[in-house]
């Protein structure tokens, strides 16, 4: 959130910097694309605690911090991650386990809420959910909100619309506002000052970022703010928003980046089998994240051949006729 | 004994959402057998129908199945990528929502047409803990026509839902309206055995078609509520031409079919 | 509104057929840029009257519309030309003489307005305007809301945040929905089903264009759908949303194309001038507007030379060292 | 005898205007002397504030100076070409709000700084209609710091507004507090005379600082209303510096300087 020339920081200074226990955090990416999983790692790795996680869809990155015991309180619209596990494994045993808080929206209300605090409104309007348990079953008590300054006191707010039936609508649900100490998204590519491009499908990364009171970007390429200047319309963050700036080549592994790499598909089955198990995730944890120093070592133990196997194609941007289980 | 079948479930299934699917439609389409539908009634009886992701592309070139919707292969050669922000509001708006036609799966269903993809058991402490809404709930609320994809099992067909995540008739007659939604939610079940759909006054789930081999009676078994099987006639089994197309066009590796 | 395969139709035909007596309508473009000049022209040419015209800070079409006695009704932010014209001549005179109605709001709120409209919203809310005279001074009756079911019954409606004090805010002001008949803008590229993709700042086109019912898109050049569909991150609008395009060069002249030509200064100076005066203006409109038969023909009256002067530089997409005056 | 003034009052405006411009500030600008004190502190005080404009354009490279802001000119090399509804919430939301410091100009200006851009005389019927608010309302409701570019006359600084556009200090004291607008609006004028702040308790017009060459009482002369003048005192000329800069690197053909 400053406006210096450069943000550039090691990963590891950034999450040390930026995520503290307790933080309320947001996520980028969408399921099995586009999750900011290096930092994902370096927040397990540091160990950070008890963080408030908002989330629509994100999967892989979700299920890793639940899984490791990051989170205490989760507000959520989708715990799903692809093939691998439909429903996130880790997300659904927290829940089952009575090992987290939790509450449920639907994807355009959790979009919506990270838009009114991008937006600065105290919240945004929608026709989403009349009728429904997501309105009326609340996940955190009113005693809990009112006791805590940083959650908003009522989940949900139904009310007549104010301009009788125009447009339609007898009545509009209303999604309070979020915005979070810190979201961690990864892009494409980004300058030293913060700007970002993102390729293909932006999921609800903008709002998330301009939403959130600071920001870390990870990306796969650290590029001369030249080149993003020659075409400002593919620009969808300027630096205005951003705190820090991260250069983390394959920083969204497992999880893909369209124009650089597919997800991987055997490592998400991997960690979708040793997340049934307590001592098989324990054993996949030391191996992958707490085993190496840093996403490059990481890299190391997952090695080369995953990392070939999952090259985009240029034309299409994806991995054409990837070996997909 | 049954006669053997030229076609498997998943085809049958596949090809009665297809043929739901009109000439221009806006088809919101998850992954699996619903994009499956999607490609279909586009190959066969829909071809300006456009396929269309919560995620935010629009009309995407699918090179290959996408297994999710927010796979790199939906971001290829599509009209435009977006965001949730803008694809919500697309369905949310009338002018374009009312051409929408969503495909949607569920856990449960009840006889109005509600769905649950939360949870089983308490919610707060379930028995299983299922995906939860993603878009589920938003798009219930906001289009026209919903095809909803089951199995047709007696604990997934329930009198009671544990978690209403998805508006249907709500508690039927005009209780959808009552509560402020739009006339929507979904509107058509297909499953393995029949396609149901809701009387237009009361809200409520009716048997419309029986697959051939599969009887009105057997699919009350599968049904813990009470249905109208009354006006029900055997489905019209999918054509050679209809399977053709969905087998060497659609899925000719059988990622999905199976 | 359509997915047919090919919208392309003459653009005096796209008129006809989506502009009536008494249409609400907006058009896109900002001040002197990408106003969808040809079109207001051709509007002016077809003698449409009583339009209820939506606007942010529309100037040059803005203008022409309203010294062509096409407007009865006017919502607006703005009325501006640039340095030709701080404020739109016609615009003012129309106003201080009581020719119009019209009801004033700010950029934002109009921008929101759109905004709620192609969100399928009845409104949005906003921190804009509290204490002012935008909020208090309606130009449109109480008792002619009413008897008008297009127009909504209260102009603006100020609320106590129904979330408490979150995010700091204890009141807000709901702008209702816009959702005009027809809307019309000027882009850069656009293919036969209408998927558009405009160069630089899209002002509040795409707004306007998803709250509209239906959408003439005039285009700089019609390009196939293998050129957009190449970066489907460039496309702002997909075709679900149009409902005919027209292909016309220089179909924004005189205002700016970003990439492709700027606005001509000498013109809009001239058009001011002769606003100032009605016999002057009389004699403006039967050279350029009556006297022509469609926008080649006004092109031809402007002349080459001026369309030579404002071509844009390829690296800066504007005329560079253009004697602008 | 006034001794010859080695700037003209264009260029005291502007570097007055650039001097309240903090180093990371984002600069919301108008054109004409707006953008020029905009392009001034940028280049003498403030190398890391960001030119923004409400059409959405951020940081643009200025090669040449723009006409209006949806001048093709600051489409150019901008760090994000975006739209109006972006650019408002940039405003509207104060994490990046509060970094902005707007640059105003208006027809009439009151003791609490409200500001007029909409109309003299009956806002139905007027004798002179000017354009509107724009984006002026919004700025002032959101950002905490505005400058105000004014002539100093008696008939632009008036005791009622014929119109009040844009929100300062309403009816002062904590009347915008009231009112649910967040501290901000209008926080210094910047006129050919002087400078003019707000009284933090009574939200009140004073004067700050009177050009070399201008006595208080002339400046109230020219204000209709009472304005404190106690606490004023003689403003530090442009540098030589500043000078330079302004005339050889911000507006060289002197476009805007005349």
């Amino acid at each position: 959130m400053t406006n210096s020339l450069n943000k550039v920081i090691p990963l590891k200074q950034a999450i040390e910097q930026y995520v503290k226990n307790g933080s309320h955090i947001s996520i980028g990416g969408f399921t099995i694309n586009r999750n900011p999983m290096a930092a994902v790692y370096e927040i397990i790795r540091q160990k950070i605690n008890n963080l408030h996680l908002y989330a629509h869809s994100n999967g892989t990155g979700l299920d890793e911090l639940i899984g490791a015991g990051c989170v205490s309180k989760l507000e959520i619209a989708y715990g799903g991650n692809g093939k691998a596990a439909p429903t996130c494994i880790r997300f659904a045993q927290a829940i089952q386990n009575n090992e987290i808080l939790f509450e449920d929206y639907s994807n355009y209300m959790m979009s919506l809420r990270f838009m009114a605090g991008a937006m600065g409104l105290p919240f945004l309007p929608t026709l989403s959910g009349l009728g429904t348990e997501i309105l009326t079953k609340w996940g955190f008590s009113r005693a809990m909100r009112k006791s805590d300054p940083k959650i908003v006191d009522e989940k949900l707010i139904v009310i007549d619309n104010p301009f009788g039936n125009w447009t339609g609508a007898s009545k509009v649900v209303l999604v309070p506002a979020i915005n979070p100490d810190i979201t961690i998204i990864h892009v494409q590519k980004a300058d030293a000052m913060g700007t970002c491009s993102i390729q293909g499908l932006s999921f609800a990364d903008i709002e998330q970022v301009k939403a959130s009171k600071q920001v870390i970007v990870t990306c796969e390429k650290l590029v001369d703010k030249e080149e993003l200047r020659q075409n400002p319309d593919l620009n969808q963050i300027p630096f205005i928003h951003v705190s820090a700036v991260c250069h983390v080549p394959l920083g969204a592994y497992p999880t893909a980046v369209f124009g650089h790499y597919d997800y991987d598909s055997r490592y998400l089955r991997k960690f979708a089998m040793a997340a049934k198990n307590p001592d098989e995730f324990k054993k996949y944890q030391d191996k992958y994240i707490y085993g190496v120093k840093d996403h490059k070592g990481f890299l190391n133990v997952v090695g080369q051949k995953r990392i070939d196997a999952i090259k985009a194609d240029p034309r299409t941007g994806y991995a054409v006729n990837m070996k997909r289980d | 004994m049954e006669t053997i079948q030229p076609y498997t479930p998943k085809e049958i299934m596949t090809i009665m959402a297809a043929r739901e699917i009109k000439n221009g439609d806006i088809v919101f389409s998850g992954t699996g057998i619903s994009m499956l539908a999607a490609m279909a009634a586009k190959n066969i009886n829909a071809p300006e129908s456009v396929i269309f992701f919560e995620t935010g592309a629009i009309d995407s070139l699918l090179e290959e199945l996408p297994f999710a919707v927010a796979d790199p292969r939906i971001m290829y050669w599509a009209a435009s990528n977006s965001r949730l922000t803008d694809s919500f509001a697309t369905m949310q708006n009338k002018i374009t929502g009312d051409k929408v036609i969503a495909i949607l799966g569920a856990a449960q269903i009840d006889k109005y047409g509600n769905l649950n993809t939360t949870c089983i058991g308490d919610y707060f402490s379930p028995e299983i803990r299922f995906s939860g809404s993603g878009g589920g709930c938003d798009v219930a609320s906001f289009v026209p026509r919903c095809i909803a994809f089951m199995q047709h099992e007696k604990r997934k067909f329930v009198e009671k839902l544990d978690y209403l995540t998805s508006p249907g008739q709500l508690e039927g007659k005009n209780s959808r309206k009552k509560a402020g939604l739009r006339p929507g939610g979904v509107s058509v079940v297909v499953t393995n055995m029949g396609v149901m759909r809701f009387d237009k006054d009361t809200g409520k789930m009716y048997l419309d078609k029986f697959y051939p081999g599969i009887t009105p009676e057997k699919i009350l078994e599968n049904t813990e509520f009470n249905m109208d099987i009354s006006t029900a006639t055997r489905a019209d089994p999918p054509t050679q031409t209809e399977l053709k197309i969905l087998r060497k066009d659609c899925d000719p590796q059988r990622l999905i079919l199976g």
